[in-house]
């Protein structure tokens, strides 16, 4: 299974994402310029974490305008795989891929450390990998994931089971102190009405191996290996 | 330069505010064979200062062991260098940030971390973590709680934004540091030994590029600034403050890394404290050549600046480069790539001078090896008679407390001691997917991707035991850095210092300084770790005295095989746990003495090097065979709080707690055996099969060895004197900065 | 001579804002009791050549507030023009 | 009825607007080609009792920017009162 991973000026997750492809699930990598617009044929488009343009204004707002994104926003529309992870994420709810929007956390800090999310679809090129409830340790590290949309935004959300994951405590229970950053309903990720594109707070590309204390993202890239893709 | 800048009347006054002494001010017109102009005034003022020059402790620096087998770049350079196999060498360096983070501890903080990484890039390492070491003022007063949320941030909004992990440090919360606090930051990069470049303009006609940031009027004098006390005056040179902008850092290390691996440069040097003068002059210096630049040519962004202030302009996140022949339109296509300004700004000359222009019109024209080479002095130094009242301190005076229990929640909540999780939480440590040993035990431990290899860091500074007893507290310094390493199984290969003092113009601060090299150098040569790089930051002082002396160092340590790499905390019900070394009963110079009695003073612990050298050799020993479940340095808090973090510290890498159940070895004050801070000690696990072999290394090293209970259970038991559940240590150790920061 | 733009962005009021809050919290601790509220904005100055009509700097005001300066799903925004 | 305090605080003219930079440069490259200059700032907006004088509103205001909402060592603001 091919894949890309966009880079832009301040991604720094995009290494990361890159070794985890190669060198942990043995697929074909190909890093793409935010200035290029050809993505180089991908099955699945990785838009990493970091600091796209240092964050400056409001994350993933100048990124968004980044000739790559009008590449990646074609290849979504085409029902080509986009995961966005942790800035990608807030870089897709910028560019209207997915629904909603990433305030500042609640405790006003930036945090870093693992955290419990619970899957709750596993119907999706990212999670059917997982069991329904299945629990994955993963680690989280932002200042901006608290997860915001509008009442009738998170209405369309559930009635078309958009919530993929979210935060939890070891043994699966939505905790108020589970949820780490102020999220809406412990979202940590959600998916668009296609299902093709899947953006998620928590970082699959940190911890995909026991030596780094964690290997419950590969359940993640493992379902995206699993996908049936289909460009059309 | 406008005409009035070139005509200004250089006046004894003038002289006296560029903190040049009128001696000094004589060799420069000796040097020159005329009297400068302001320009050139300016020039020296930067580079003789105290910060840039080392004027006062170059000499006794000079006596530290820089050299090693492994060191391919000492002392000198950016950043020092060490190989460690494989083709692959580590540059680290530490630098103080402590002037600019007092009067804006944000920026301050901020742009310190930028400084330092600059320093490891600019060598042609990427940087792959950071660490920091912090001291203020008590947590009490509400206007340091605010200092140290700001130092904080600005250290997790640089190094995150920089997608650099933080990985380690420390922070000490201390009367002393009340009116002066001390940032201290390190960086640690990779490099292969082919890709390292230095900071030298060499090659006649080559061309001086110069890339990143636009120059502005803000931090000039930083120099001259960080190097004398601060007064109320200080808030008023608030043009010192610079702003930090961690997004075109991240685009400079990025270019700077794929113009250095493309090998189009000669040399490449940061702008850092003094700027492009300091920039310019060292490179010519250092490459044996001459440089020449046009200041009209640098990129600026405000109108009107003269070349004084072109020149002596700390703006942020700038590099000046010197690029091979032929290469020049390359590096522009690279810079292009990254939208970094950049502009070639003169050329390499065999001169050895530095001439600066301004649109032709030379405004400047000095040597560079004089500005350089600042005067050299050798501050008088006399013992400060309190040295003698804490050598004299009775300790049977102190009372041993009857609820010795409570003593121990008390110290677990002390900020110095309890768990700095409000900090490190804040800092991505995790990013670039290497750290495997994250915060929260004795080192962290980063992998190398590609081999087996590992690398085992740490930051520690004791500034107490340094006030007390400059000599031995030093030693010691060295001593808990690399026992912190050879916990986690890793073999010291180097260190960097930071040296944080009052004013060496005081003949007793002085004496603190230079009985502090004397012992850092002994502890360097004992155990064979050489001092590859470091920083002085001196003038640490406000009107009611000088800080302790501070000596930081940070260590580095290198894995073969970075799978043996052990954490400190309890692993498993039945696990066998033992004391190496003796655990000894005085309670001098001790958190515990401080906290519960409220005195500062006593005998400073003795460290024997060869008995502390004995016991990282077992210790290395021990993890490389796999016998360890478990090791931790007992340093402050003593025994008792060593103890009770065996206990609970696994819950920072989400392992569960874990009780135990020990006896208290020794004989003597109960209270000393608890809570002082005896040297040479690790407490150990390992499982029960396992014994034997645990015992015979110990034995082979010589290091005494004592088993002294089980781990297992909900409650931390200590002979007869502790018994407390492991939930309730956690509760106060874990949530009490929290809880105050709130 | 330039326009000189002032862009003001708030939150709406429907969005929790925890910085407001916050900043809030730490006045009435600080003994400023008679605060009932506070919100967290942004405020942006922009400067366009003066060459341009005062139609086209409220036009491409409006566009750039639209695309970058605001998130329109949980910020609002008003802007102000002068010449200077 | 209350007080409405409105806050804006920029950053000094000579200390550099990384942000504002990295703004312009963007708009610029999106095609917004006559902006020449951009500069962050915060917008605050504050609401006191209404039992509280104009006087009282403002010495406090005062207070509040140069204790809390701005740093003084980079930034300068200015604010306005309403009562609505
Ligand atoms: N400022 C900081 N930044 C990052 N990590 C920190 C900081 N302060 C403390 N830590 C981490 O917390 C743990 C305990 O610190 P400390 O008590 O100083 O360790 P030790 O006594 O073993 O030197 C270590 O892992 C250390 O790296
Ligand atoms: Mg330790």
């Amino acid at each position: 299974m091919k894949f890309s991973v966009t880079v832009f000026p301040g991604s720094n997750c995009d290494h990361d994402c890159e070794y985890v492809v190669r060198n942990v699930m043995g697929q074909p990598v190909e890093m793409v310029w935010h200035k290029e617009t050809d993505l180089r044929n991908p099955d699945c488009v990785v838009v990493p974490g970091g600091f796209s343009y240092g964050d400056y204004l409001r994350t993933g707002a100048i990124a968004r305008f980044s000739p790559v994104m009008k590449s990646v926003a074609d290849f979504a529309a085409k029902g080509g795989l986009v995961i966005g992870i942790c800035n990608g994420f807030q870089i897709l709810c910028e560019a209207g891929l997915l629904p909603g929007a990433l305030l500042r956390n609640k405790g006003l800090q930036f945090i870093c450390q693992n955290v419990y999310i619970k899957v709750e679809q596993t119907d999706t090129p990212y999670t059917n990998a997982c069991k329904p409830g299945q629990v994955l340790k993963i680690p989280i590290a932002h200042g901006e994931g608290n997860y915001f949309i509008d009442p009738e935004g998170l209405k369309k959300l559930k009635d078309n089971r958009q919530i993929v994951v979210r935060y939890c405590d070891i043994k699966g229970n939505l905790t108020p102190e589970s949820n780490p950053n102020g999220s809406l309903d412990n979202i940590a990720g959600i998916c668009n009405e296609k299902r093709n594109v899947f953006g998620l707070m928590p970082h699959p590309d940190r911890s995909a191996e026991d030596i780094l204390g964690s290997h419950d993202g590969q359940f993640i890239w493992n379902s995206i290996l699993a996908a049936k893709v289909g460009v059309s | 330069m406008s005409p009035t800048m070139m005509d200004i009347e250089i006046t004894p006054k003038i002289i006296a505010e560029h903190g040049l002494k009128p001696d000094e001010y004589d060799r420069i017109c000796k040097i020159l064979g005329r009297k400068p102009n302001m320009t050139e005034l300016g020039l020296y003022s930067v580079m003789w200062s105290e910060h840039c020059g080392y004027k006062h402790s170059r000499a006794l620096l000079k006596t530290l062991p820089t050299k090693g087998p492994k060191v391919l770049q000492g002392p000198g350079e950016n950043a020092g260098i060490v190989d460690i196999g494989e083709g692959w060498a580590v540059a680290f360096k530490v630098e103080s940030h402590n002037h600019p983070s007092a009067i804006e501890p944000y920026q301050g903080a901020a742009t310190g971390v930028g400084g330092i990484l600059r320093d490891i890039f600019t060598m042609g390492a990427r940087p792959i973590a950071s660490l920091n070491s912090l001291r203020f003022g008590p947590l009490t007063d509400p206007k340091v709680k605010r200092l140290f949320a700001g130092v904080v941030h600005g250290i997790a909004d640089y190094g995150n934004c920089m997608g650099i992990p933080t990985v380690a440090g420390e922070v000490v919360f201390d009367e002393n540091y009340s009116e002066n606090c001390l940032v201290n930051a390190m960086s640690v990069g990779l490099v292969r030994h082919e890709q390292i470049i230095r900071g030298r303009a060499t090659g006649v006609g080559n061309p001086v590029i110069y890339i990143g940031a636009t120059t502005g009027r803000d931090g000039i004098h930083g120099a001259t600034f960080a190097s004398t006390e601060i007064t109320n005056e200080s808030t008023e040179k608030r043009s010192a403050v610079q702003v930090a902008d961690p997004f075109m850092e991240k685009l400079l290390m990025e270019a700077t890394l794929e113009l250095i691996h493309g090998d189009l440069l000669v040399g490449i040097q940061d702008m850092g404290a003094a700027g492009l003068t300091c920039s310019t002059c060292e490179m010519a210096s250092r490459g044996g050549a001459g440089i020449e630049i046009d200041v009209a040519k640098v990129p600026q962004r405000e109108k009107g600046m003269t070349p004084y202030e072109i020149l002596l302009s700390e703006s942020q996140e700038r590099m000046l480069l010197v690029a091979k022949p032929g290469n020049e339109q390359k590096v522009h296509d690279i810079l292009a790539k990254w939208d970094l300004h950049a502009a070639t700004i003169g050329i390499v000359t065999d001169t050895g001078r530095m001439v600066v222009k301004e649109n032709g019109k030379v405004v400047a024209d000095v040597p560079a090896d004089s500005l350089t080479e600042a005067p050299i002095y050798h501050p008088a130094k006399s013992e400060p008679a309190i040295l003698q009242k804490h050598r004299d301190f009775d300790e049977k005076s102190v009372l041993i407390p009857k609820d010795l229990p409570d003593v121990l929640l008390k110290l677990l909540s002390d900020p110095t001691i309890a768990s700095k999780r409000w900090v490190y939480r804040q800092y991505d440590h995790m990013v670039r997917s290497n750290t495997l040993i994250r915060p929260g035990s004795d080192a962290a431990v980063i992998r190398v991707k590609g081999t087996k290899l590992g690398l085992a860091m740490c930051i520690d500074g004791l500034g107490s035991y340094c006030s007390l007893d400059p000599y031995e507290g030093a030693k010691i310094v060295v001593a808990e850095a690399a026992r912190n390493i050879a916990c986690s199984g890793a073999e010291p290969i180097g260190m960097t210092d930071c040296l944080n003092f009052g004013s060496p113009e005081k003949p007793e601060v002085f004496y603190y300084f230079d009985r502090v090299v004397s012992g850092l150098g002994d502890a360097s040569r004992a155990f064979g770790i050489p001092i590859t790089g470091g920083n002085v930051s001196l003038y640490n002082e406000n009107p009611s005295g000088a800080i302790d002396p501070t000596p930081i160092v940070g260590m580095m340590g290198l894995f073969q095989n970075v799978d043996i790499a052990v954490t400190q905390w309890f692993k498993d019900e039945g696990d066998l746990v033992y004391l190496l070394g003796n655990i000894g009963d005085s309670i001098g110079a001790s958190r515990y003495l401080q906290i519960q009695h409220g005195k500062k003073t006593g005998l400073c612990p003795k460290l024997d090097l060869g008995v502390e050298l004995a016991l990282h050799k077992a210790l290395r020993e021990l993890a490389e065979s796999k016998i360890l479940q478990s090791a931790h340095d007992s340093s402050d808090g003593g025994f008792a709080v060593t103890l009770a973090e065996c206990c609970m510290t696994g819950l920072t890498h989400e392992a569960p707690m874990l009780g135990a159940k020990l006896s208290l070895p020794g004989s003597g004050r109960l209270d000393g055996r608890l809570f002082g801070e005896a040297q040479s000690r690790a407490v150990v696990s390992c499982n029960p099969g396992q014994a034997a072999q645990l015992e015979a290394v110990a034995k082979k090293y010589g290091v005494p060895i004592e088993k002294i209970g089980q781990a297992g259970g909900d409650s931390l038991v200590i002979g007869s004197e502790i018994n407390l559940p492991v939930s309730k240590l956690a509760d106060l150790f874990f949530t009490s900065i929290e809880k105050i920061m709130a | 001579m330039s326009w000189h733009v002032s862009v003001y962005v708030t939150l709406k009021p429907s969005v929790m804002d925890p910085q407001g809050a916050t900043v809030q919290r730490a006045l009435n601790q600080m003994g400023y009791k008679a605060v009932t509220g506070v919100r967290m904005g942004k405020f942006t100055e922009l400067e366009f050549e003066a060459g341009l009509s005062e139609e086209d700097v409220k036009k491409q005001g409006d566009e750039i507030c639209d695309k970058l300066l605001a998130n329109p799903n949980i910020e609002s925004y008003r802007f102000t023009v002068e010449k200077k």
